[in-house]
């Protein structure tokens, strides 16, 4: 049994494996299933300021080895959030990781001063990343300047891990996850959903409401992989790997490149229960490749 | 203590009820969570290169002293056709029990059940679990012609029954709402539940709103998860967009924003 | 029997099923399985100026729904094509395009200007974008300048059909798709292979001898779809749409989505027939569906 | 007229001839091309989820009057794995003739053949093939132990068959360059060919190249495409860089920029 306590800037998981913003809910679903303390964390469905309804049906195409999605961070507000979930989760025995999205600056200022003021929220994950919403979003994810706007900003309200969650959909990944570095980010967790599109070709229209849609799943992996290992070698903050888990194998594979902890996404909806099963792979395999830590691993592909 | 379970099912029977759909029975060892009718499993479609997430299928019948679920898989595209090419003693790993059920009837309720297509399985299991004597349970099941319609003839011992198809081949001919049970005596029901395809439910939901009678639909809207955390499946509601598999899929049609 | 005959610029394709650069190699490798003249056109293997080894194996990865290559352009030069391959099959009977690569401007044009004199070559397409490559390839094709420069040097010396290889590695792809009309581009070819990466676990080494690779096949396809409808809505000259399609109904909704051809690339390798089966089911659709030509199809989604 | 060819095939034997080696069977309804010694048939793994691309295997027997090819699939990973759970009845999907052969001895020549793992496939291939009497014809078959190797009995009609095992459960015990065959006889052979895994294939190679013996090994490279677009099998010679797949697999030693 080998010790699987990472660190991720000043937070203890007691397990790298947590789950991804939106494939998760509250983390209360979750806990239909399992006890939520088995993991290292949970990574909350994206919050707004205010009430938001989302994008029209239909939301979702399957796509191969992965699936597109435009929802467009429905969620009940903050507030809402703080009055009506929070207290029924907050004592889970795990980490607990506001996703927090904004059309604007002031927007995720004052979402993070208020995440501020919640005791059991040890760390925020900026999104500016979401490709599903009009304004904001994946807008402040795509350029240096914008990026570094919205951490510098935020950065001065919010006192604990601030973690920045960074779209794939650029040219120089690294750049963006430098800028964010530059303005106090603690992590950067990489990488958010692909923007693509699905078509149904017999009736001649696409298959979401929106036209293009976030891709997500094993399809991405191999892209995700590469983004982390290039984010690894290019920043001195901790990365926080996404991008097509389906098992212990894949989450090896994120940590070898360079990632601290991994988020589980779209992997959740085909097994409610796959993170377990992720903890104790890597469990196994540390043990059988007799690596004492988790922390051993982080970073050690031999190239 | 979960509520929910993913579990491996053994396949004790796979029947073909007609050309396209397939009675499905399956085993588990641990002991089954109560289950009631409109409430749905979702199944991992194994072995195909193409399908990618789990198929919801509603649950047909129930044995709590076998351990056994039933469903009725109707051919429609790649996973549900893989799905009926299951063999006995293949497995299949479900997410159970998932979905909200139908409103129980009361004791003295009267009430018609109206079933298209696979959605004549929860109406169904519904018309067994209803509690209420035979003569105060009417299903109508509607297909397109006889060959559509599967036989259900058992069922006559919960429920009166009545058919109607298109082409008249098989009881009377046009659409359940046609038919003479649904147009002469709907204000005499107190609850009507309904399921199967979205034209044939808002038939239904217009007619008992116009009767100002109880209506309960289920609905099949795409499922990414199937409990409640991608939002994927959603329909706009009289309370904002709610998920369809955890605040549905049975959904009473004066909460639905349908134009009907 | 619909009409499958398109246009792209002034060349006729005699449908619009072609084989993407690198997966069908000289189409005579091709020819030992069936009759070139029954597609539209191939997309012959990536040609440099001089020999090129290419990378050291292994050069090959599969992944979820793809695979990853770090073929580096490996082939014996241009002048090798000319002297030992275009006559063996320049009586082919369809469109055979030259696609071509340098390391620096120089090599793009002395290649096109030795392509402008092959009598049987009506087209070049200009490889701007292989990732698999230390110098030139990618890089010309990530920014809009390199993407300019290059185009407008060769607009100079090579007179028949120009198509620019566009790389999907960037933030905003229409930008560079504009920047290569502007130059003088007939046409634009998207999507070549994304730059992804895969690992072995149990050796904890890169896959790839060269760490990264490109990453083709149905995984990416919804990302590519999303690039040819972006770009077909930015630009008025045609588009070649690529990126994943195995079968009929992906051809369609490339075409739906704005693209004139589009070109099979990896799935050659899981069928080295599925080009004929493609274009069997292409006229089927369009009979099913009542279209007279496939001109009719390109661009037609309803949205 | 092509030359290589795309077809589905029906499977009509699947064998298990010890716990990781199948013999798998297959049948087509085309007259079959000329197949030689060497070659080898790229299959699709269809039902996979995690399986993209074909797998390549060689030919272990050719019936032209049956339209029959065999091959003996070695479970390694997903891919083999899947195959070896196919059913009599069941298509395979084959991608042949692909590769070049091993060079046909001449009528008076001494060869020896080495074996090891599934590389057995192609040498018992090439016995039969040889059209040497079985006194000119030696073969050494090596695995880890007896129970890695398979029953290849009957081919003692063409070939003196010697066996070797790591832990001298069968035959000597050692690694098949340390048979006595192999180390006593090796310069009394006009043509070597081996086959197995990279290791034994180099210690192969490099007494053959000390003692000056003509030598051929079959290479076993990654593939994607099988049919030589992709440029991905390839293996560094004194030409270049050569696809295993159309160039190859089998290499003269000399060709190769081997380190022995
Ligand atoms: C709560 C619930 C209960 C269900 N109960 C049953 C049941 O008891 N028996 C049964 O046979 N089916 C049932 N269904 C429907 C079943 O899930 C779908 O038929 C199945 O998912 C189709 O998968 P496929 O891979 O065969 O089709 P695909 O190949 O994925 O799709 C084929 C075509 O059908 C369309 N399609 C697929 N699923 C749906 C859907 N849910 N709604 C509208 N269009 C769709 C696709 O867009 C596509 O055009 C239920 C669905 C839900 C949500
Ligand atoms: C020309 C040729 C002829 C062959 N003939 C036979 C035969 O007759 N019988 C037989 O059993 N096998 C044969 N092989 C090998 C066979 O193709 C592989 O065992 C098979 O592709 C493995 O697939 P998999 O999905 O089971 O393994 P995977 O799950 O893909 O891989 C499992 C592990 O094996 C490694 N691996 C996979 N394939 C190879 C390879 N080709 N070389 C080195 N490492 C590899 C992978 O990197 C991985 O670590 C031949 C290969 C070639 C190229
Ligand atoms: C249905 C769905 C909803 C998502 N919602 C959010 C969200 O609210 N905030 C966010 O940062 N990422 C969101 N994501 C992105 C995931 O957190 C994750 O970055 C992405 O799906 C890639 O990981 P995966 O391939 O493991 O799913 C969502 C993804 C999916 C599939
Ligand atoms: C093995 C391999 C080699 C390739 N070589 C080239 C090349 O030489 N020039 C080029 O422009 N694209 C090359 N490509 C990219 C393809 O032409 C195509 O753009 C890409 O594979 C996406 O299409 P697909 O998913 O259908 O394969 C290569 C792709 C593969 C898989
Ligand atoms: S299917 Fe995911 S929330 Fe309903
Ligand atoms: S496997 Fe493609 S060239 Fe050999």
């Amino acid at each position: 049994m080998a010790d699987l306590k990472v660190r991720l800037h000043d937070l203890e998981f007691k397990n790298p494996i947590t789950l991804a913003s939106g494939t998760c809910g509250f983390a209360r679903e979750m806990a239909e299933f399992f006890d939520p303390a088995l993991l290292g964390g949970f990574f909350l469905k994206g919050s707004t300021l205010k009430n938001r309804d989302g994008n029209e049906y239909p939301r979702m195409a399957e796509t191969a080895a992965g699936m597109l999605n435009a929802v467009g961070l429905q969620n009940k507000g903050v507030d809402y959030f703080i009055e009506n979930i929070y207290p029924e989760i907050k004592d889970y025995d795990t980490q607990l990781i506001m996703n927090v999205n904004g059309s604007t600056v002031e927007d995720y200022i004052e979402l993070a001063e208020k995440v501020n003021e919640l005791d059991k929220i040890n760390a925020i994950e900026l999104n500016i990343s979401c490709p599903n919403v009009k304004e904001g979003g994946m807008a402040f994810g795509v350029t240096c300047p914008g990026a570094e706007m919205v951490t510098r900003e935020v950065r001065k309200v919010y006192h604990k891990t601030l973690i920045v969650k960074l779209s794939p959909n650029v040219t120089d990944i690294s750049e963006i996850a430098k800028a964010v570095e530059r303005q106090g980010a603690d992590a950067v967790s990489l990488v958010n959903t692909f923007l693509g599109m699905a078509i149904d070709a017999e009736k001649r229209v696409p298959k979401l409401s929106t036209i293009t849609g976030g891709l997500s799943g094993p399809a991405i992996k191999p892209i995700a992989l590469r983004m982390v290992w290039q984010v690894a070698n290019a920043v001195k903050i901790p990365v926080v790997g996404i991008g097509g888990i389906m098992n212990a194998t894949d989450a090896i594979e994120f940590m070898l490149a360079g990632a601290s902890i991994v988020q589980v996404g779209t992997a959740i909806f085909k097994d409610p229960m796959i993170a377990l099963k992720i903890v104790k792979g890597l469990d196994e395999y540390l043990d059988r490749h007799n690596i004492q830590s988790a922390n051993n691993l982080i970073g050690s592909l031999q190239v | 203590m979960p509520k929910k379970f993913v579990a491996d099912f053994n396949v004790i029977q796979n029947t073909a009820l007609n050309k396209t759909n397939f009675l499905i029975k399956i085993q588990t060892e641990s002991k089954l969570p109560g289950i009631l009718p409109g409430q749905f499993v979702n199944v991992e479609i194994k072995n195909s290169q193409e399908v990618f997430l789990r198929r919801p299928f509603s649950i047909f019948e129930v044995d709590y002293k076998l351990n056994t679920l039933a469903m009725i898989v109707k051919i429609l595209g790649k996973g549900s056709e893989k799905l009926t090419n299951i063999r006995v003693g293949d497995t299949l790993s479900l997410v159970y029990p998932l979905g909200k059920h139908f409103t129980k009837p009361s004791a003295s309720d009267k009430i018609l059940l109206v079933g298209g297509g696979s959605g004549v399985a929860p109406m169904l299991f519904l018309a067994k679990e209803s509690g209420l004597p035979k003569q105060q349970v009417d299903i109508i099941l509607g297909a397109r012609t006889q060959a559509d319609h599967i036989n259900v003839q058992h069922y006559s011992d919960f429920a009166t029954l009545h058919y109607s198809s298109e082409d008249g081949s098989l009881g009377e001919k046009g659409f359940v709402t046609q038919h003479s049970v649904f147009t002469q005596n709907l204000k005499t029901y107190d609850k009507v539940y309904a399921c199967g395809p979205d034209g044939m439910m808002k038939a239904v939901a217009r007619q008992a709103k116009l009767a100002g009678v109880f209506c309960e639909v289920s609905l099949e809207n795409l499922m990414a998860c199937g409990f409640g955390v991608c939002l994927c499946c959603i329909e706009p509601t009289t309370k904002g967009n709610l998920c369809v598999c955890t605040d549905g899929p049975v959904f009473n049609i004066n909460e639905l924003k349908w134009q009907i």
